[in-house]
């Protein structure tokens, strides 16, 4: 690498400020200046509208809480979408396989102990309703890994496929066995799960749980395993260059299954902790695509866990103080998504940002998929 | 710096289009697409309520006595979603007008976890009446309806499962759950649609028979088909589609495929198609309107609210969402407000542009059942839930 | 000939890479009608230039003349143009369309707004006639053997009306015979006029057929002298810029115990083409085998196949007697075997990774790199500080990531990591491909240090050189087979070249 | 032509038909059901198959464009805004307000096609994440107008969603009808048979387009100077350079004109189809198309009858609903239509195996090409 002389000392500082984090930072600010002004043209008020996002999102304990119990999945989600990443795969289908994780969690939840006949210990129980959800979410994911291992067919498709597979079988199962039979039920949702199998609250009189520790922790252990384990090792190198990896003695077939495996038991587990730590239940919605929303996340958050936990956070409070905007200033919530969808072009094409920035590439470019060839 | 500009120019000029053609719009378009809805359904909104309000009201303003405030929660979906959440909106929208509430506002849920929070959001502000609309939002609703003794709850398509009575322990005494018969409406667009179908062949293309209503609404059609065979000596076959092959978040959002199938319907011979089922139910409905059929809208008479199917629009079977929130939040105000359930209204819109098409025995058989529908006399035997 | 006959002149081209000068005021001339060959190590900057002049590429400085006038050459269509053609190193011939659809690209033959495959037809079938390069219009690219691929190249140019071709390397990837078979082709275009600026690195084809030659080295000229003027040692010594011992020292050493053994194997690519036939051969412990011949006979997927990167559809491999056939990479690298692959970029190196993680690529999964799979990073570090100075790795740190380096220090990571290992087997695909001289030295040497050691070395190479100055025994292979195996000793470099152009004959081990 | 693949498609297509006519016969004629079927086969391929093409120019030229989806979406709302403004606004009859539709919404494709060129080709960003991008945008975009234009207190058409000025109407081009109508003479059940036969050829404008589209494109893309060009510059850049072929023009009009595909295919969703639109009405075709354009190896013919495949599956849903009361009880699995509903998907997955025969992308299909 050729120095160049630094032209002052701002540009050394914003040199010396971790490119990592600067062009994310810098994309998010032109989107919210970008935000603004399309609020601006819509006849809405900007500051207010900011404002009520802050304040709906931070501004009190119950505030902040509700903005972790978003993070939460976000969390989960976005490290899934990272883990594959890492390792070379396009993992589109977070949204499927959290619907099947949340689905045989609450299957366990409810359905274990009244198959059994009798209540099982919380020490068994919950860790039994995450651990299948997590599974179960790690299956779905890991059929669309061999796929591609064992036939080349690619995983943007097929995980777009088995979103739509996850989500009708989901509506099959919870409109017909998995639906709740208390009566005037109407809608398509499961029984509530049974104490033993729900996450306690962190704190008396809030919503936010356990489960949003898990996820920080989660979010720690997975940067252990990708820096620190030969499995990450080896999830790194098949990302890197496949044909180092195979020359290298990774086999590179499992380790797409089993990269495929760990990014889909991630999202299974975002599902399984919605439904263990938050809603005792799972319930048949119309989708606010969380899958997307990981992806966005994980590129904001350069793929980096760190990174996710915070970007998780930044989406979290955009969705929860989305209401308090809303409440204040009565403009859609769909500003949220399109300012996640200006964040995430402005992240995706740093070059944008780097332009009007007039900041320096470093010129290493990270490929993340390689077309259809794989 | 340039492309920044660029964009800038760029943003700017899309502003100033967009603004230029909205200015003239707001003063000249209603006009043109809103004078047959403005005239005739009072559910149709007007732009100029919020600024006829005597001095600026605000959301401060709503904990204090005099200020009436209601909030509308809406369920994951939009308030323009052209089905139940904008109904109930419209609904509190004409209490403003009708100068019953002096300040109306919506939260739209974007995630079921969210329904706690967002009536909490009004609940704290100190609305008087809050409406939430869909039965997934029950539970939470009761909930706050504890949290909130003072406020009134109205729950659209919330079947409340306990009878009041003054001193069970279960009651809610500040809910109200809004409900429809449905599958009366739809029995008699079923009749209408029987005793007009030419080659004996009618449709119904519906949104997912997992939601109750819209379940009553097509078993109801074809039960009322029935009992116009009877009465006149006919054999109808009804062919009765749900979207229930997609996942649950399109299954009322698909127009494509709810033209496709009304389309195949008649191409197997269908003279007469009802879309029920929002939007996917109106891709059929324009798709028979446009084929030269019968078209039979839902919820509304929607041959206001789809201009482009109005002249084939034989009539809809009517659930008045508008009218019923707008009636309970004024009983609510002067205090008349029952807690339980509260049946609205349903029935069938009028002819219209076809009224010279449909024969004076029809029209008198249709007015006919409508009066035993309503004293009991006849009934659909459609069971309020899918069994 | 004299000055005024100078069809083309570069003067004072600069041109600067991120990190080279490519280009350092380079003078070059062109007259008509000779063959100007431009002699060079890799990386010297001689295809710079050249796509400098085709206008792949703009110079920072200079200019360029073509027929007497200064000619702004902003992309190649400028340079056809002006009747320039040239023939990549890498050719540009797109496998799927016909011979026809690749010569008219860019130039196309249309009537009523569809293709006229049948005119281009016609005068390929024309220009193949005048110039006797034989092609078939209608014949789809990609199974065309590399020779022909060459010859559509030649006519691409000829059917743009070309009077100045520049052929980029063209005898890499051709057997001797064919080269001399080339240079008849490129005697045929001078006599009518055609002007051709040869690049080569190879010093006895430039002494065979160039009218003059100019020696460049690290983006500038050195000289330009006529053949009958110089001679190899003069030209190697402009070229490296010092003394260069053209053969590898090599003590005479008895070969003892069959290291590995191939029988009957056969091997599929992923066109699911049976391009290794039915080869049998050994390699004994303390000798050097070479597998020589043309580029695309087989080598990449014979050697894929014994390093286990691909499965043999048939046959046996043994190494020490121990049957591994079929067996995934890493049971083989566990039963001896070093492998310095043909693609380092694509195969030896993941290149963001640093040179500590590289060099223990094939070994990070056990102690003690790894401790109950977890990665140790000290021993990383300490086994690549040992390595880079074992190996003279030019590199500012370990932690310098392997893109970094320069192609001879990225080969070197390679062996340093390979070579350290306690094997039995040497397979090297191509070690030394593209390298400057003092990288192809050391690796030499390193090849032969193994040898000498005992340890037995498959050596495949498309350079001939090469395979004589490293082999003992020599094993050249023709269309997936192994038609002769000989001691280096006991054949000649033409007796080589007639083999690997598929000469028949009798073979006796 | 790669008769195997074809042999396939027929295949799918002809046991597709087969069940539902085996069902349905007690009710309707056969022939009723074939040309019903048919015409519904046709018409839900429509989109998919301009989106198809949309994909196989874009990958041709070495743009890989899983964007397909959110162009789709983009131009099918911006077309039918177009058309209402034209209409209510600008006051113009309802036929140029429909035509006007269809062109704002091939613009839309076209801009969006040109985001997602300017992404992949000049800033050299990944090209799926920048057809993520795409689709991501287009969601907020279109969801976003769509509620501030026509909602609430102060847009443009006062809260409501105006009329739009209509749809396409279906063409009667090949009069099968009238033709045999006097050799059928007073045979009823002739002239309603013809008349059967005849509706599966009466499509709409777009519909009709479409394939002759697909004709349009193969001939270009195998037969011309153009689609040479094209192939060449998603096979090997660099040697389409070297002979003077400017690569990033190539690759940017390629872009833009499976973008006005794609848009194309968005009009018919909210100008042929249905005249209103709503937020994620495409609802994952975009993705399908994909699937189609890969099933047919990248070719415009291929695609078009992978997209039949889907159509026909698509037809056999809905008419599985028409006679669900009549399927006998040993094939009841087919009167679970969430089970039924999964058949295109499961089919997409089983293709994308390969076992029906390899697919070949384009050699450098989306590689962003370094000089």
């Amino acid at each position: 690498m050729q120095t160049e002389k630094p032209n002052s000392l701002t540009s050394q500082i914003l040199q010396s400020i971790s490119n990592a984090s600067l062009i994310p930072f810098l994309a998010i600010l032109t989107a919210v200046i970008l935000g603004g002004i399309i609020i601006k043209i819509v006849g809405g008020d900007p500051f207010l509208a900011y404002k009520g996002l802050i304040q709906g999102s931070l501004g009190s304990a119950k505030a902040l809480s509700e903005t972790a119990i978003w993070a939460t999945p976000y969390i989960f989600a976005g490290l899934a979408v990272a883990l594959a990443f890492k390792g070379g795969l396009f993992n589109i289908g977070a949204e499927g396989q959290l619907a099947v994780g949340a689905v045989f969690s609450a299957l366990i939840g409810y359905g274990l102990p009244e198959w059994l006949g009798y209540d099982l210990p919380a020490i068994i129980h919950l860790p039994l309703a995450i651990g299948v959800g997590m599974l179960m979410g790690g299956i779905w994911a890991g059929i669309v890994g061999a796929l591609k291992a064992y036939t080349g067919g690619h995983e943007v498709i097929n995980t777009i496929m088995m979103n739509y597979i996850a989500l009708n079988t989901t509506s099959f199962l919870l409109n017909g066995v998995m639906k709740d039979p208390s009566p005037n039920n109407v809608i398509a949702r499961t029984p509530l799960i049974a104490e033993s199998a729900r996450i306690s609250p962190l704190f008396e009189g809030l919503r936010v749980h356990w489960g949003f520790v898990l996820a920080l922790l989660v979010a720690f252990l997975i940067w252990w395993l990708l820096n620190k384990t030969t499995l990450g090792f080896e999830i790194r190198t098949v990302g890197l260059n496949p044909d180092a990896a195979q020359y290298a003695g990774i086999n590179v077939k499992r380790t797409i299954i089993v990269t495929m495996l760990l990014s889909g038991m991630l999202a299974g587990l975002a599902g399984s902790i919605e439904v263990t730590g938050l809603n005792y239940r799972h319930e048949l919605g119309f989708s606010i695509g969380y899958g997307y929303d990981a992806i966005a996340i994980a590129l904001l958050g350069k793929s980096h866990p760190l990174g996710i936990v915070l970007s998780s956070f930044l989406f979290a409070a955009m969705r929860n103080g989305a209401t308090r905007m809303q409440f204040l200033t009565q403009l859609p919530v769909d500003l949220i998504s399109m300012l996640q969808a200006l964040i995430l072009l402005f992240v995706a094409a740093d070059a944008i940002v780097r332009y009007i920035y007039r900041i320096k590439s470093k010129g290493e470019r990270v490929v993340l998929t390689r077309g259809w060839g794989g | 710096m340039k492309k920044f500009y660029f964009v800038m120019a760029l943003l700017i000029v899309a502003s100033m289009i967009l603004t230029a053609c909205g200015t003239p719009a707001a003063t000249e378009a209603p006009a043109a697409t809103d004078a047959p809805a403005v005239t005739e359904a009072p559910a149709a909104t007007e732009a100029p309520a919020a600024t006829e309000a005597p001095a600026e009201v605000t959301q401060e303003d709503c904990v204090t006595e005099e200020v009436f405030c209601v909030g509308v929660v809406t369920d994951v979906g939009k308030v323009n979603d052209k089905s139940f959440n904008q109904s109930a909106w419209e609904g509190a929208l004409k209490s403003q007008e009708d100068g019953v509430a002096d300040l109306v506002q919506f939260i739209e849920t974007a995630d079921a976890k969210d329904y706690a929070k967002n009536i909490g959001t009004f609940g704290d502000a100190g609305f008087d009446v809050i409406v939430t609309v869909g039965f997934a939002l029950g539970e939470a609703t009761v909930a706050a309806a504890a949290t909130y003794p003072d406020i009134s709850f109205i729950g659209v398509d919330q079947f409340q499962a306990w009878e009041f009575d003054e001193d069970a322990a279960n009651d809610v005494a500040n809910v109200t759950g809004l409900g429809f018969p449905e599958d009366q409406a739809g029995f008699l667009v079923g009749a209408l649609a029987a005793a007009m179908s030419e080659s004996h062949k009618i449709g119904a293309v519906c949104g997912t028979d997992v939601v109750p209503p819209v379940w009553r609404f097509g078993e109801g059609y074809k039960a009322g088909a029935a009992y116009a065979d009877g009465l006149n000596g006919t054999t109808t076959e009804v062919f009765v589609v749900y979207h229930s092959d997609v996942g649950f978040d399109k299954t009322f959002t698909d127009p494509e495929w709810g033209a496709q199938t009304a389309t195949s319907m008649m191409d197997q011979g269908a003279d007469a198609i009802f879309g029920c089922g929002g939007l996917t139910g109106n891709g059929a409905i324009t798709a028979a309107a446009q084929a030269g059929k019968y078209a039979i809208g839902v919820d509304a008479d929607q041959y206001l609210t789809l201009p482009e199917a109005a002249p084939r629009m034989l009539s809809s079977a009517m659930k008045l969402i508008t009218p019923g929130v707008a009636d309970l939040v004024a009983a609510a105000k002067d205090g008349s407000i029952k807690p339980g359930n509260f049946t609205g209204l349903a029935g069938y819109a009028p002819y219209h542009d076809l009224e010279s098409e449909v024969p004076a025995e029809v029209n008198a058989m249709m007015e006919e059942l409508n009066a035993a529908l309503l004293d009991g006399s006849v009934t659909t035997n459609v069971p309020p839930v899918k069994p | 000939m004299s000055e005024n006959n100078i069809v083309l002149e570069a003067k004072g081209i600069t041109k600067q890479f991120p990190g080279v000068l490519a280009s350092d005021n380079v003078n070059f001339d062109l007259r008509k009608g000779e063959i100007h060959a431009l002699l060079g190590e890799n990386g010297a900057g001689k295809s710079t230039l050249m796509n400098l002049i085709y206008g792949l590429h703009r110079p920072d400085k200079g200019e360029i003349i073509v027929n007497g006038k200064t000619a702004a050459i902003h992309s190649p269509n400028d340079s056809i143009a002006l009747g320039i053609g040239m023939v990549h190193q890498h050719f540009m011939l797109i496998p799927v369309f016909t011979v026809a659809e690749n010569v008219m690209l860019g130039d196309e033959t249309v009537k009523r707004g569809s293709l006229d495959r049948n005119a281009v037809a016609a005068k390929i079938n024309e220009i193949s006639k005048q110039y006797g390069l034989d092609v078939d219009p209608n014949a789809m690219v990609g199974p065309l053997p590399v020779g022909i691929q060459q010859r559509v190249e030649i006519v691409k140019t000829l059917y743009r009306n070309a009077e100045i071709v520049i052929l980029d390397e063209p005898t890499a990837v051709l057997t001797p015979q064919e080269a001399e078979d080339l240079f008849r082709i490129m005697h045929d275009l001078t006599a009518r006029g055609v002007s051709i600026i040869f690049i080569t690195h190879k010093l006895k084809e430039v002494l065979a057929v160039a009218d003059r030659i100019t020696v460049m080295r690290a983006g500038r000229v050195i000289n330009t002298v006529l053949p009958s003027e110089t001679d190899s040692a003069q030209l190697a010594n402009m070229m490296v810029g010092r003394q260069v011992i053209l053969t590898v020292n090599k003590k005479d050493h008895v070969a003892e115990g069959e290291v590995l053994k191939v029988e009957g194997l056969s091997v599929r690519d992923q066109r699911d083409l049976e391009t290794v036939h039915n080869v049998s051969f050994s390699v004994l412990g303390g000798e050097v085998l070479g597998i020589a011949g043309v580029q695309g006979n087989g080598q990449t997927e014979l050697s894929e196949a014994l390093t286990g990167l691909r499965r043999p559809t048939g046959g046996k491999v043994t190494i020490d007697g121990r049957d591994l056939t079929g067996k995934p990479p890493r049971i083989i690298t566990q039963a001896g075997l070093a492998h310095i692959p043909e693609d380092r970029q694509r195969h030896g190196l993941v290149l963001s990774y640093s040179v500590a993680d590289n060099m223990a690529l094939c070994d990070y999964y056990h102690s003690p790199f790894s401790q109950r799979g977890v990665i140790q990073p000290k021993a990383l570090d300490e086994n690549s500080r040992k390595l880079i100075k074992a190996f003279d790795v030019r590199t500012p740190s370990p932690f310098v990531n392997a893109g970094k380096l320069s192609g001879g220090n990225q080969q070197k990571v390679i062996v340093a990591r390979e070579l350290s290992r306690n094997v039995k087997l040497v397979i090297a695909n191509q070690p030394t491909r593209g390298l400057d001289v003092g990288s192809i030295e050391y690796i030499h040497g390193e090849i032969i240090k193994m040898r000498d050691r005992g340890v037995a070395v498959l050596l495949i190479s498309a350079e001939l050189d090469e395979i004589m100055a490293l082999s003992d025994r020599i094993a050249v292979m023709y269309q997936g087979q192994i038609v002769a195996v000989v001691e280096t000793k006991k054949t000649t470099r033409e007796q080589l070249g007639l083999w690997m152009a598929g000469a028949h004959v009798e073979t006796t081990q | 032509m790669d008769w195997r693949r074809f042999g396939f498609i027929a295949l799918i297509i002809i046991v597709l038909f087969s069940v539902v006519v085996f069902i349905g016969q007690v009710k309707q004629p056969p022939l009723l059901i074939i040309t019903s079927m048919l015409a519904t086969t046709i018409a839900v391929a429509t989109p998919l198959t301009l989106g198809a093409l949309s994909g196989v120019f874009c990958e041709r030229a070495g743009v890989v464009n899983i964007g397909i989806e959110g162009m789709m979406l983009t131009s099918a709302f911006f077309g039918w805004l177009g058309a209402i403004y034209s209409y209510h606004i600008f006051g113009f009859g309802n036929w140029t307000s429909i035509i006007l539709g269809v062109v704002f919404a091939v613009i839309t494709g076209a801009l969006m096609a040109l985001l997602h060129a300017a992404l992949s080709v000049t800033f050299k960003v990944d090209q799926i994440i920048g057809g993520t991008v795409i689709n991501i945008l287009a969601v907020g975009l279109t969801g976003f107008l769509n509620r501030q234009l026509f909602f609430g207190q102060g847009s443009v058409f006062g809260g409501n969603v105006p009329g739009s000025p209509g749809v396409l109407q279906t063409l009667h081009i090949i009069p099968l009808t009238e033709l045999f109508a006097p050799i059928c003479g007073a045979s009823e059940i002739c002239l309603r048979n013809i008349q059967a036969i005849n509706r599966v050829f009466d499509q709409k404008p777009i519909a009709l387009a479409a394939i002759l589209l697909v004709f349009i494109s193969h001939y270009i893309l195998f037969n011309t100077r153009w689609g040479l060009r094209t192939r060449a510059v998603g096979e090997h850049p660099k040697a389409a350079d070297t002979v003077g072929i400017n690569v990033t023009k190539m690759r940017y009009a390629n872009v833009i004109i499976g973008g006005m595909f794609a848009g194309l295919a968005g009009a018919y969703f909210t100008i042929e189809s249905v005249p209103s639109f709503e937020p994620l009405l495409t609802n994952g075709r975009g993705f399908i198309s994909l699937a189609a354009m890969i099933f047919g190896n990248w070719t415009p013919i291929g695609a078009w009858a992978a997209a039949l495949v889907f159509g026909s599956s698509q037809a056999m849903l809905i008419n599985m609903q028409i006679f669900r009361d009549v399927i006998p009880p040993q094939l009841a699995f087919l009167q679970e239509s969430y089970i039924v509903g999964l058949t295109p998907y499961i089919l997409t997955m089983f293709i994308l195996t390969g076992i029906i025969g390899r697919t070949t992308p384009p050699a450098a299909d989306g590689v962003p090409y370094e000089k």
